[in-house]
């Protein structure tokens, strides 16, 4: 179940167990732990087989404690195992992320350089489907806001894999936001065991030259859809997947504009301080000169994620509000 | 006293059959999200709600259809709520596991594992600020009971003898995790103890053994000598929410448990001789559920302009 | 104590503590707990003599246990009390988190209007004095991302008491966020005992016609200074004081940079999808024909705070930093 | 023995003194924000030291010089730390509340209450995993005891066998509250018990008793039985931190505890006899400690280019 896949694509699910199969069986000291990663195989699946491959030491399923597991793991991390936390969602984060803040994203530098913590928090981030507001919080932007951590947001099987390795092989606490509507989408997989994703790198998924559009996670698939539809009427989109939310990589989006001299940031989060406001914002320090058009946000309602259908598809960004914006700034 | 069963009876039957519609409501695709079914607890609840008084308040969490219609809460509401209706008790914005009605005292249906401990000792705290009288029941699961919130919880709750009593639903998984995997020390009422808590196990899946744990524990607070810990040793039958593979347990083990445990066909067993009025219960039940249903369906969706509505009181 | 001050002048912490006093003699359901607020009157002495008037049913020292008591306030909101919780400062609320947004903030919406929460968290935020990195984050641009709270950082003793006794008034979850090292600081004080200032309105502090700088908390303080030094070069800022996060008061920064067409956004928290972001974005969109100049950010350095006394000067900004920035907007 | 016990007179006084040095800077302005003295605890840490072996871990709060001393770090470094300057352990980065040295052991050093003790058990899973051998020294405060994150590492080290002693430093108060006042159920050393944890309460005057429960609390984690709570009655002199009133205790309090209970004091009147002896270690600790505060005021101030480093580790 672990052998590589015998087809050209994965879906990105197994995307992150074969990730995180790779990196256990290269480092001993790296191991998995979280509510149900282990018997259950992830409340998601993403574990699944790794129990079975690497027994009970290494796949450790935690009790319902995501403050204690968490700050367990940290300091697991600072005597030197390299800990993979799975939040069943990163809702669930909140309750622990005192320790991630304080203690797992301070310490490097509160120590004079002395108390590394090698960690990855992984889960799935953002809004499911119909599962209410206590459930669809878009954390990225609250995370990538503290230094010390990093932050990455992948789309693909190719960034899930590749990122993940990255990170786990990253000396430094690293935020790994999933998207559970992507687990079980299928994408082309290159099967080399050393695909590493480099951290901090954005990946232009589509070029184009009338306007960008910035996204991350899940938000990369609507915008590729968006820029379809932009497409049909003549417009091509370039379509930044940002991949790394700390470090942004400026340099891709200012180079995207220079070119296109307009900019929509989509995400699925909220936008009061949200990733969009931040690219706004450097965008405007660092590209003014660049812009014919208003950097546009494009992000969730500004609610809490209602739980009726109809609301929902309201409160998220969409295709066509996404294409929407993008001919706005083009003045169409 | 064959009233009283017959009450139970129906409470229980109500919320069973109302969990069975659910459950294949989901199947159809006309639920979503998470649903997580009650049935095998029914009597934790049933037999609870018999001992409340006026004032009391109640707080559960996500799986929490069956609190509701113990508390009384209209089935149509419920089941409109869980079809996304703009008629639903949240007018369709909370779903299954959000769902309040301080009329009859239920205040929540809340997502986070155990964060209805704290909260219902702010219950409670406020039943001893303004003085009414009223006790507060605040339910949890067995994996709930490993959060550290719930300690922080029993101590305040100590310190300041507020009268909340703690039901422990032991169900034995918190999702697919048995109690032994999770829990050092399998006692969980036990673990008030140091707190100066008082704890008691109880047979969950009897309602009047609930009824009289129940009723001693609220008497307790009443007395005002602070919280009480109730752990009930009960079972649920489906899977955690609806999409659970449930292969942390054998099918026999939960056959079993149906076939000898079972609190409703236990009760029915005591009601021997009283098969009209069973029946009688039954088919009224199944109207009931029929009502909810119609309700439900003929309910339309939320307005859209509803999004940005309920986001903060207007001032 | 808790009587008018025959003096025209209060300290914020004066301030603070008179708001509360008054609230709680208008309004019995009105009870102040947290940490040290009772019988050691307030880690900072924001309480100071509100024991002795309302006695320890409405006074109410907790344990160390902020996610408990957090979570009871919520509950006794819920049923409802009118709690003022004080975190001793911020950075512990970061253990409470979860019930402030998943149980203040949401249940309002997820019950479809039931189950209003009035509730105030209050205490200092951001920088203290040489406190170290985890004793020194500001939250601001964290809690204001979010729906379903209200987010207010008074600077001034009028603000501190008006904005308080709104917050107190206000039947929805409102944050409260103070500065350690404003508590000393007096201002001209309104004795008037119905003092409210509205959330959601800014208020300019100085008015100017050359730039705008936005300011929230301490660094209000710090931009006037920067207007001095700005003013004896020839260059007149106006100064807002921000005052209420969430909602902003867009209007007020809109109409002033109409006048300036020039934006300085001043916070103490880190830049990374900061307040600053927002308000930049959100000029973007919005007033983006009137700028002559980007908007710049400036905010503390994206680091953890460090403990050495030049390090730390060296975090946070400084009016010199603010009025360079200023200049530089002006193309001076 | 006597050679054991003037080694413990040594290590106390080593810490009596500094904090004494560290007090008089903080009034001089040389160590600014937060600043706790552990006068009248040096019992509890210098004991338990005395048990430790090789690869054994320590971790604790911000009331934190004692056990860096207690460890074997430098004065040197640490009062360098407290001073913000380039040599501190952190490099001027951490203040007196966050040091660390990985080759002596010490993990800490944190400023949030209770933090360490889930991060304290993530040590002792780590001795754990890699087959070590090593204990987990956790300590924590009494007002900490009340954090639920505490409970949750209980369940945890209870229910995976951690190796770690969590050693509750209960001096009375935590900041002005009295435990009384702060905790249902005054015996912290219980709180495991439900947890199958065993519990001990400790004179954490007398540092012969403390290491003798020590002793047996580091064999039961050795032996892979799982954590041990050793709850020691202690007491701290000086206020909480340096702007500290003090008025929600007596001077009275204070000063009987000084005059009957004070651990250097009890400890040298074991040590009649030996008054030369004693002296010698005076004089020496006076030297160590006129030698630290020499190289702290020399150590430079950061140079301004630190605060960019040590954000992250360059990978
Ligand atoms: C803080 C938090 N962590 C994890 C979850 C996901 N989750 C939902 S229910 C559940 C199991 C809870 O088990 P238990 O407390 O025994 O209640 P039961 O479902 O058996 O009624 C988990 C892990 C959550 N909702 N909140
Ligand atoms: C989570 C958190 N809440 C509050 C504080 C503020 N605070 C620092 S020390 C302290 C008292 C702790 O008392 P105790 O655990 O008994 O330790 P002691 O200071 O007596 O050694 C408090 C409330 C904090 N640092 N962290
Ligand atoms: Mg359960
Ligand atoms: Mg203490």
């Amino acid at each position: 179940m672990l052998m590589k896949s015998p087809t050209q694509t994965l879906t990105v699910r197994e995307a992150l167990r074969d990730a995180m199969a790779e990196e256990m069986r290269a480092d001993e000291n790296v191991f998995l732990m979280g509510e149900e990663v282990g018997q259950y195989q992830g409340a998601y699946k993403v574990s699944q087989g790794l129990l079975e491959e690497f027994g009970p030491k290494r796949v450790v399923d935690s009790p319902i404690t995501e403050h204690g597991f968490t700050g367990l793991a940290v300091g697991a991390a600072f005597a030197g195992l390299k800990p993979i936390v799975e939040f069943m969602t990163f809702n669930f984060s909140m309750q622990a992320i005192d320790q991630i803040i304080n203690s797992a994203a301070k310490t490097l530098y509160m120590s004079g350089g002395q108390m590394g913590c090698p960690i990855v928090f992984r889960g799935p981030n953002g809004a499911a489907s119909r599962v209410g507001a206590q459930h669809s919080q878009c954390f990225a932007s609250w995370y990538a806001h503290c230094p010390g951590l990093k932050v990455v947001a992948p789309y693909s099987g190719i960034d899930a894999k590749g990122l993940l390795k990255a990170a786990i092989r990253d000396p430094n606490p690293v935020i790994f936001l999933e998207h559970e509507i992507l687990y079980g989408q299928s994408f082309p997989m290159d099967h080399d065991s050393d695909l590493i994703v480099p951290i901090g790198k954005a990946k232009i998924e589509r070029p184009g030259d009338h306007v960008t559009i910035t996204a991350y996670s899940r938000m990369v698939g609507v915008s590729l859809q968006a820029a379809e539809l932009l497409a049909e009427q003549g417009i091509e989109a370039e379509v930044i997947n940002l991949r790394s939310l700390r470090p942004l990589d400026t340099a891709s989006i200012l180079d995207s504009i220079k070119k296109t001299n307009r900019l929509v940031c989509v995400e699925e989060g909220w936008s009061y301080a949200g990733i969009g406001s931040e690219v706004s914002a450097m965008v405007m320090e660092r590209g003014f000169d660049d812009l014919d058009a208003p950097v546009a946000r494009i992000a969730s309602a500004d609610v809490p994620m209602p739980y009726a259908a109809n609301l929902e598809a309201l409160t998220l960004p969409q295709a066509e509000s996404v294409a929407e914006a993008a001919k706005a700034v083009c003045y169409r | 006293m064959t009233e009283e069963l017959l009450r139970y009876y129906r409470q229980m039957l109500l919320i069973r059959r109302f969990e069975e519609k659910a459950g294949q409501f989901y199947g159809m695709g006309l639920i979503g999200g998470f649903c997580h079914l009650y049935i095998g607890q029914e009597a934790v609840v049933v037999g609870l709600q018999a001992v409340l008084q006026d004032k009391d308040t109640v707080i559960t969490s996500y799986r929490d259809h069956g609190h509701m219609l113990a508390c009384g809460m209209d089935p149509k509401g419920v089941m409109a709520e869980l079809m996304g209706r703009a008629d639903g008790y949240s007018k369709g914005k909370g779903g299954s596991m959000h769902m309040f009605s301080r009329e009859k005292g239920f205040f929540g249906g809340h997502g986070i594992v155990g964060a209805q401990a704290p909260i219902g000792a702010g219950l409670a705290f406020a039943h001893n600020y303004l003085g009414d009288g009223g006790v507060t029941f605040a339910y949890f699961g067995d994996g709930a009971a490993n959060q550290g919130q719930v300690y922080e919880a029993y101590n305040m709750a100590a310190l300041w003898k507020l009268p909340v009593v703690y039901v422990i639903e032991n169900n034995r998984y918190g999702m697919g995790t048995s109690v032994a995997r999770a829990a050092a020390g399998s006692e969980l009422f036990r673990r008030g103890e140091a707190y100066g808590i008082p704890g008691k196990e109880v047979n969950g899946m009897d309602v009047l053994e609930v009824k009289k744990a129940g009723a001693k524990a609220a008497a307790h607070c009443r007395a005002g000598k602070g919280p009480y810990i109730l752990e009930m040793d009960t079972y649920r039958y489906r899977g955690h929410s609806m999409s659970d593979p449930a292969n942390y347990r054998t099918k026999e083990e939960v056959s079993k448990m149906r076939k000898e445990n079972d609190p409703i066909e236990n009760l029915k067993k005591k009601l021997a001789g009283y098969e009209e009025e069973l029946n009688n219960i039954d088919r009224q039940i199944k109207a009931d559920i029929a009502g909810a249903v119609d309700f439900a369906q003929s309910s339309p969706e939320p307005a859209p302009d509803q999004l940005y509505t309920d986001i903060l009181v207007e001032a």
